[in-house]
């Protein structure tokens, strides 16, 4: 049986690999992306024009509050479906393929961002005030100040929420194979359907899993420790 | 349009029907059929993956033209899309522990068309919801055997599954007493490890409630293609082409006769 | 848009919700017990606690609940001394499984977050508070839990949304919750979007309910955010 | 206004602190410090910045363990013991630390107020959920220490909303308010106008008076000498003179003190 | 020693405050108060805790806007616009805001040292990141700052393991490293002994030797007096008495500020 996931012609060792890559990939994109949706939604939340409160709001509640399976479908059909909408309008009729990475990712950097708003809007507020006025006291711009004091300081507490969000992003990835996007979900349910051994694929995909999570908690950690220099635990 | 080139979509994930070799390549008897029936209709072929959840949406926004995807042909299905004429068939049948009381029950018939109003197909019929009364079955989720218990058997409890291996799994834990579905995806959870001990069961049910066979699945508009796949689905099935391809991949016949 | 059918479903979806909240309360609810057990056991000193809990947030975190939830109810059922065992008719049951399945999953989750929270109380805070010749535990009562609380309260809200629609994944064992439900009428009109925006829509409402809650919970606890302004 | 009283040899020791060391890896703070602090003792500690006059205090607690030596209170020596190949050291029994602690009151120089409660919380916080104190009896009591200290207007506000000074008596309140029997001030009156200063002496002085024992580090050189039944002052982690007040402020015996005290600049009035 | 000339009427201003109000929702910190430093001057400002002295410092650096009023520094005046119907107040060009303050150091009453930078970092931070020095150069003008200031050897330590004074000193450093025009000092000693008072006496003066500003809060009135030009007292939100310190601290005007100086201890020596 082991020879299945083997890497001879046999084997679905190679298949197996390429969407561990895909995966990895994948939420890794989306992952950054989601950050930046997330920084962004978070200065939003936390500024203190309405508009932008109320964009933030909405974007939060809808992308969190529905299906992740809604959002992708939404993306990869209507998606598309715009982009033809658009292209009608200038008289070309016929399908225009978008790569299922670009909506994939787009999908999941969406869902990831709305988790992340929260997680940073979060840590900001955790920030003391202190540390911003001594930086605007010697004149620091915004940016600056975003960049040298709130961002260092933000990580110590949203380390641990963004931990949970890339562990979340990077199996958010698995529901993209609705896309027939050959990640590790896809395929250990191909590998099973053409070889009924579902078990078999699909505890390899959860090992496949786990190892992601192995590397990416150890790294987590070292960027937790980093984050937290200078600080007293009692 | 003139269907040069045609995009088939199949889901690559269930064997024998269609399948993904460990190299990626889909292969399997609809992929071999599609070739032959695009060779008949002049066009250059192409088969792409594609999840079984978003096969009909896909098919709807163009991402291809058609599906062949061991799809049976529903009268819910077609409201939404067009079908070509079956080019195979395969009968539904249910799977017991070897152990089970319910081995006992003896059937009139072999085989019940549903479409037939034999005397026999309805005592089968009867008989069969005599006998699973108060026992839970478990099929796959939307496919054409949970329809059947659905307007057949409404007082038989069912329970949903993904796929119908895990229907199996759950049948050795004696959750439910026994398994409906395609012949192949029953034998082939029969043959399983986790579902020893099992056995078919029961008459062979077709046609009626469970549809009118396996067939490409279209978009209403394109009456022209459905007219071209009928033509070429027609000419392979008669010239054994089908039966070929299928004693091949099945070791069985399932060629529409 | 098939607005006719969206309207005919309402009912059905709508008679799934009780199943749906049941999972949904059950597992948040025990969840909170297991992540708070474990969130103190990680950072307890115990070698041997802090390696389990450890083991046990690595693995729930780290693999998806899918298989979580596959490997608890078929995987079980598969070996003979867990039917042979008392727990075995509850195991039998689809819902107890989803609802094992997610209270360990949001434990694990959970746990994180609390873990990070309680870390973030700055260390001044608990020595004032140890000074006055607090216990450990009552520092933590009265100190650590109320500040980490408040600290974890957007990411929990988070978790609480993510439950919600994990709910769903219950329908992969046969659970005929919201998205049972759906899958079913999918199966019998294929109207994919349709219903799937209908169902949507009822887990939108759902979460907008829950972090409307969140987000109040956090306003009446934090008035001291509020009085720098 | 009247000088403390030396308190006499005989009186029972609050406080005694025999051949402290501590360690922050390789920096020794605290070098072999000895120290009595007898009932109605006020003893200040003086001394330039970094030498180690926090860190000690916070030995006293227990809030920073010992690397060696040992910490009387009220007569019951605080047991350590040492752990993991003997590099560090905890105290043996956390419920001894903890009913010793109910006793010693602190104030903190950087205050620690807690941010998630009112000024009114802060104080009755310990009393009520510590000492077991009917919630309507502790508020009652803190209104009054609250008034005391002059915030008795900012009982609802956070502490974010209060000025420094505010703070810092907010904290002298919440000690207050446990009714130690010892208390330790780090810089208690740091944040404070002249005025207020004096309050706090007034209060300190009333304290020692009802038979209770402080310990306090100042810089405020005029208000050691107020104050003080004892000056001690502290140089690079040791002991380097002490003292009664008039003799080691006005003729003390070190160079060091001598020197330290040349740079004070007298203050007006 | 000697002490600080006053300065010419016809120096030029370099911080201007013409009567500014602020309020915390329903109480009014400062009421009009207006306030003129030439170049050179050293103002102290004296006054009870919440008396608004923190609230008029932040006020002039626009960490707190003020609701009415004005504030000129070297000339420019801050320009500051209503918005929402006319109920709070913000400047109305943030660039102007960040120019200005790379003029005016300021040193917090609660220090407010970067946590996650060591204390050199926390000193080369500005200078580098706002001033666009070169690190090295930076680098060795705060390695001298820190040195000047006692704590040299901390260069490498992180805030939290630094005692109160060092804290205070590093955060005196770091305001200096921005070599500004206009220094706002909040109780810049409060957490010094009479030693390190003296210490930073000295650099103020040099400061203002050179023609730099200084405004800055102080309880001590020795402090206040040996380094003043000119003193202010504050009370309740407004100017209750300025002028010369000899004649503030000596000989007030103002029943109050009598009144207030009364209560403070004299130093030793
Ligand atoms: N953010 C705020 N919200 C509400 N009230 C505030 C706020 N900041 C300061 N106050 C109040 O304003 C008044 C003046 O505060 P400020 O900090 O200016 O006093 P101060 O003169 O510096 O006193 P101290 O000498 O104690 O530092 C105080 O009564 C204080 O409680
Ligand atoms: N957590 C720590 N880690 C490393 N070094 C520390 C730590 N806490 C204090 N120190 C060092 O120990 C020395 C003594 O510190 P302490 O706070 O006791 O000084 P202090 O006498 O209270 O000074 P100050 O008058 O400035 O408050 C200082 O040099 C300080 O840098
Ligand atoms: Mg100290
Ligand atoms: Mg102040």
């Amino acid at each position: 049986m082991l020879e299945l996931l083997s890497f001879g012609p046999n084997g679905w060792g190679g298949q197996l690999l390429s969407g561990l890559a895909m995966t990895i990939a994948v939420s890794v994109s989306s992952f950054t992306l989601g950050i930046l949706f997330g920084s962004a939604g978070a200065a939003a939340k936390l500024s203190h024009s309405l508009i932008l409160n109320g964009i933030a709001e909405v974007y939060t509640t809808i992308v969190r509050g529905v299906p992740e399976l809604l959002v992708i479908y939404l993306l990869f059909f209507g998606g598309s479906g715009a982009i033809m909408a658009v292209a009608g309008i200038f008289g070309y009729e016929g399908y225009i393929e978008i790569d299922a990475f670009s909506i994939g990712v787009a999908a999941v950097g969406l869902i990831s961002g709305a988790y992340s708003t929260e997680v940073i809007r979060g840590a900001v507020q955790a920030v003391p005030v202190g540390q911003i006025e001594a930086a605007r006291a010697c004149g620091m711009s915004r940016w600056l100040i975003l960049r040298r004091v709130l961002v260092p300081q933000t990580l110590r507490y949203a380390l641990p929420g963004l931990g949970n969000v890339w562990q979340l992003t990077l199996k958010d990835t698995a529901l993209i194979s609705v896309t027939a996007l050959a990640e590790i979900m896809r395929v250990a349910h191909v590998a099973s359907g053409s070889t009924r051994q579902p078990f078999l694929f699909y505890s390899t995909a959860a090992v496949l899993y786990l190892l992601l999570t192995t590397v990416s908690t150890a790294a987590f950690e070292r960027a937790e420790r980093r984050a937290n220099r200078g600080v007293r635990r009692a | 349009k003139d269907w040069k080139k045609i995009r088939i979509a199949t889901e690559g994930a269930y064997a024998p029907w269609n399948a993904t070799d460990p190299s990626g390549k889909l292969v399997g008897f609809e992929i071999d059929l599609a070739q032959d029936l695009c060779k008949r209709m002049g066009a250059e072929c192409e088969v792409v993956a594609q999840d079984w959840d978003g096969i009909i949406p896909a098919l709807q926004q163009g991402k291809y033209d058609a599906i062949m995807a061991a799809m049976s042909i529903t009268a819910e299905r077609k409201k939404v899309i067009e079908f070509s004429n079956a080019y195979g068939t395969e009968p539904s049948m249910f799977g017991i522990p070897k152990a089970s009381p319910l081995a006992a029950a003896k059937f009139g018939a072999e085989r019940v068309d549903l479409t037939k109003d034999t005397p026999e197909n309805k005592a089968a019929v009867a008989k069969l919801g005599e006998v699973l009364k108060g026992k839970t079955v478990g099929v796959q989720t939307s496919t054409i055997q949970a329809n059947f218990m659905e307007k057949l058997l409404p007082s038989v409890a069912v329970r949903t599954y993904d796929k119908l291996d895990n229907a199996g799994i759950d049948m050795a834990a004696g959750r439910v007493d026994a398994i409906f579905g395609d012949r192949s995806a029953v034998s082939a959870v029969l043959e399983a490890d986790a579902a020893k001990g099992m056995v078919l069961f029961g008459p062979a049910f077709s046609r009626g409630v469970l549809g009118d066979g396996v067939g490409v699945g279209l978009r209403k508009a394109d009456k022209d293609l459905k007219d071209k796949f009928n033509k070429a689905i027609a000419d392979a099935t008669k010239d054994g082409t089908v039966t070929k391809l299928s004693t091949k991949h099945f070791g069985y016949d399932i060629a529409i006769k | 848009m098939d607005w006719e059918l969206m309207w005919d479903s309402l009912p059905r979806l709508l008679g799934a919700l009780p199943l749906t909240l049941t999972l949904v309360f059950a597992s948040l609810l025990f969840g909170a017990g297991v992540a708070f057990a474990t969130a103190l056991l990680r950072l307890s000193g115990n070698r041997v606690a802090e390696t389990l809990t450890a083991g046990y947030v690595f693995v729930f975190r780290g693999t998806p609940l899918l298989v979580q939830i596959f490997l608890i109810y078929y995987g079980l059922g598969q070996f003979e001394a867990v039917r042979d065992s008392i727990l075995w008719p509850m195991l039998r049951e689809p819902m107890w499984c989803a609802i094992l399945a997610l209270t360990l999953n949001t434990g694990a989750y959970t746990s994180e977050i609390l873990r990070g929270a309680i870390l973030s109380v700055p260390a001044g805070q608990v020595e004032a508070a140890r000074a006055c010749g607090m216990s450990r535990v009552l520092a933590f009562r009265r100190i650590v839990l109320p500040m980490a609380i408040r600290q974890m309260l957007p990411a929990y809200g988070n978790e609480m949304i993510l439950m919600v629609k994990a709910s769903s994944l219950a329908s992969t064992i046969t659970m005929l919750e919201i998205t049972g439900v759906s899958r079913k009428i999918i199966s019998q009109t294929y109207a994919v979007f349709e219903i799937f925006i209908l169902a949507g829509a009822i887990y939108l409402l759902l979460n907008f309910l829950a972090s409307r809650f969140i987000k109040h919970t956090e306003w009446r606890l934090t008035p001291y955010l509020r009085a720098r302004a | 206004m009247h000088r403390h009283p030396p308190v006499s040899d005989t009186a029972p020791a609050a406080v005694v602190v025999e051949d402290l060391h501590k360690r922050f890896g390789e920096l020794e703070v605290l070098k072999g410090v000895s120290l009595t602090a007898r009932v109605g003792d006020v003893i200040t500690m003086i001394g330039s910045s970094g030498s180690g006059k926090s860190t000690l205090l916070r030995c006293i607690n227990m809030l920073e363990i010992p690397d060696e030596g040992r910490v009387t209170i009220g007569g019951e020596t605080i047991g350590l013991k040492k752990i993991r190949n003997g590099r560090s050291t905890v105290p043996a029994d956390a419920r001894q630390v903890e009913r010793i602690r109910t006793r010693l009151g602190m104030v903190f120089q950087s205050f620690n107020l807690w941010t998630h409660m009112t000024i009114l919380e802060n104080v009755i916080e310990a009393p009520v959920h510590v000492l077991g104190v009917p919630r309507a009896e502790a508020v009652d009591r803190a209104r009054m220490l609250l008034d005391k200290v002059g915030i008795l207007a900012k009982a609802d506000s956070y502490p974010v909303q209060l000025s420094g000074g505010q703070q810092q008596r907010a904290a002298i309140a919440r000690a207050l308010a446990m009714q130690p029997k010892v208390m330790l001030f780090d810089e208690p009156t740091s944040a404070l106008d002249p005025e207020l200063v004096g309050e706090v002496l007034r209060v300190i002085r009333q304290l020692a008076d009802e038979g209770n024992t402080m310990i306090l580090v100042t810089h405020e050189m005029g208000f050691a000498r107020e104050v003080a039944s004892k000056v001690v002052f502290l140089h690079q982690g040791r002991i380097e003179e002490e003292g009664a007040p008039d003799k080691v402020l006005t003729n003390p015996d070190s160079d060091r003190v001598r020197q330290f005290l040349a740079r004070h600049l007298s203050g007006a009035a």
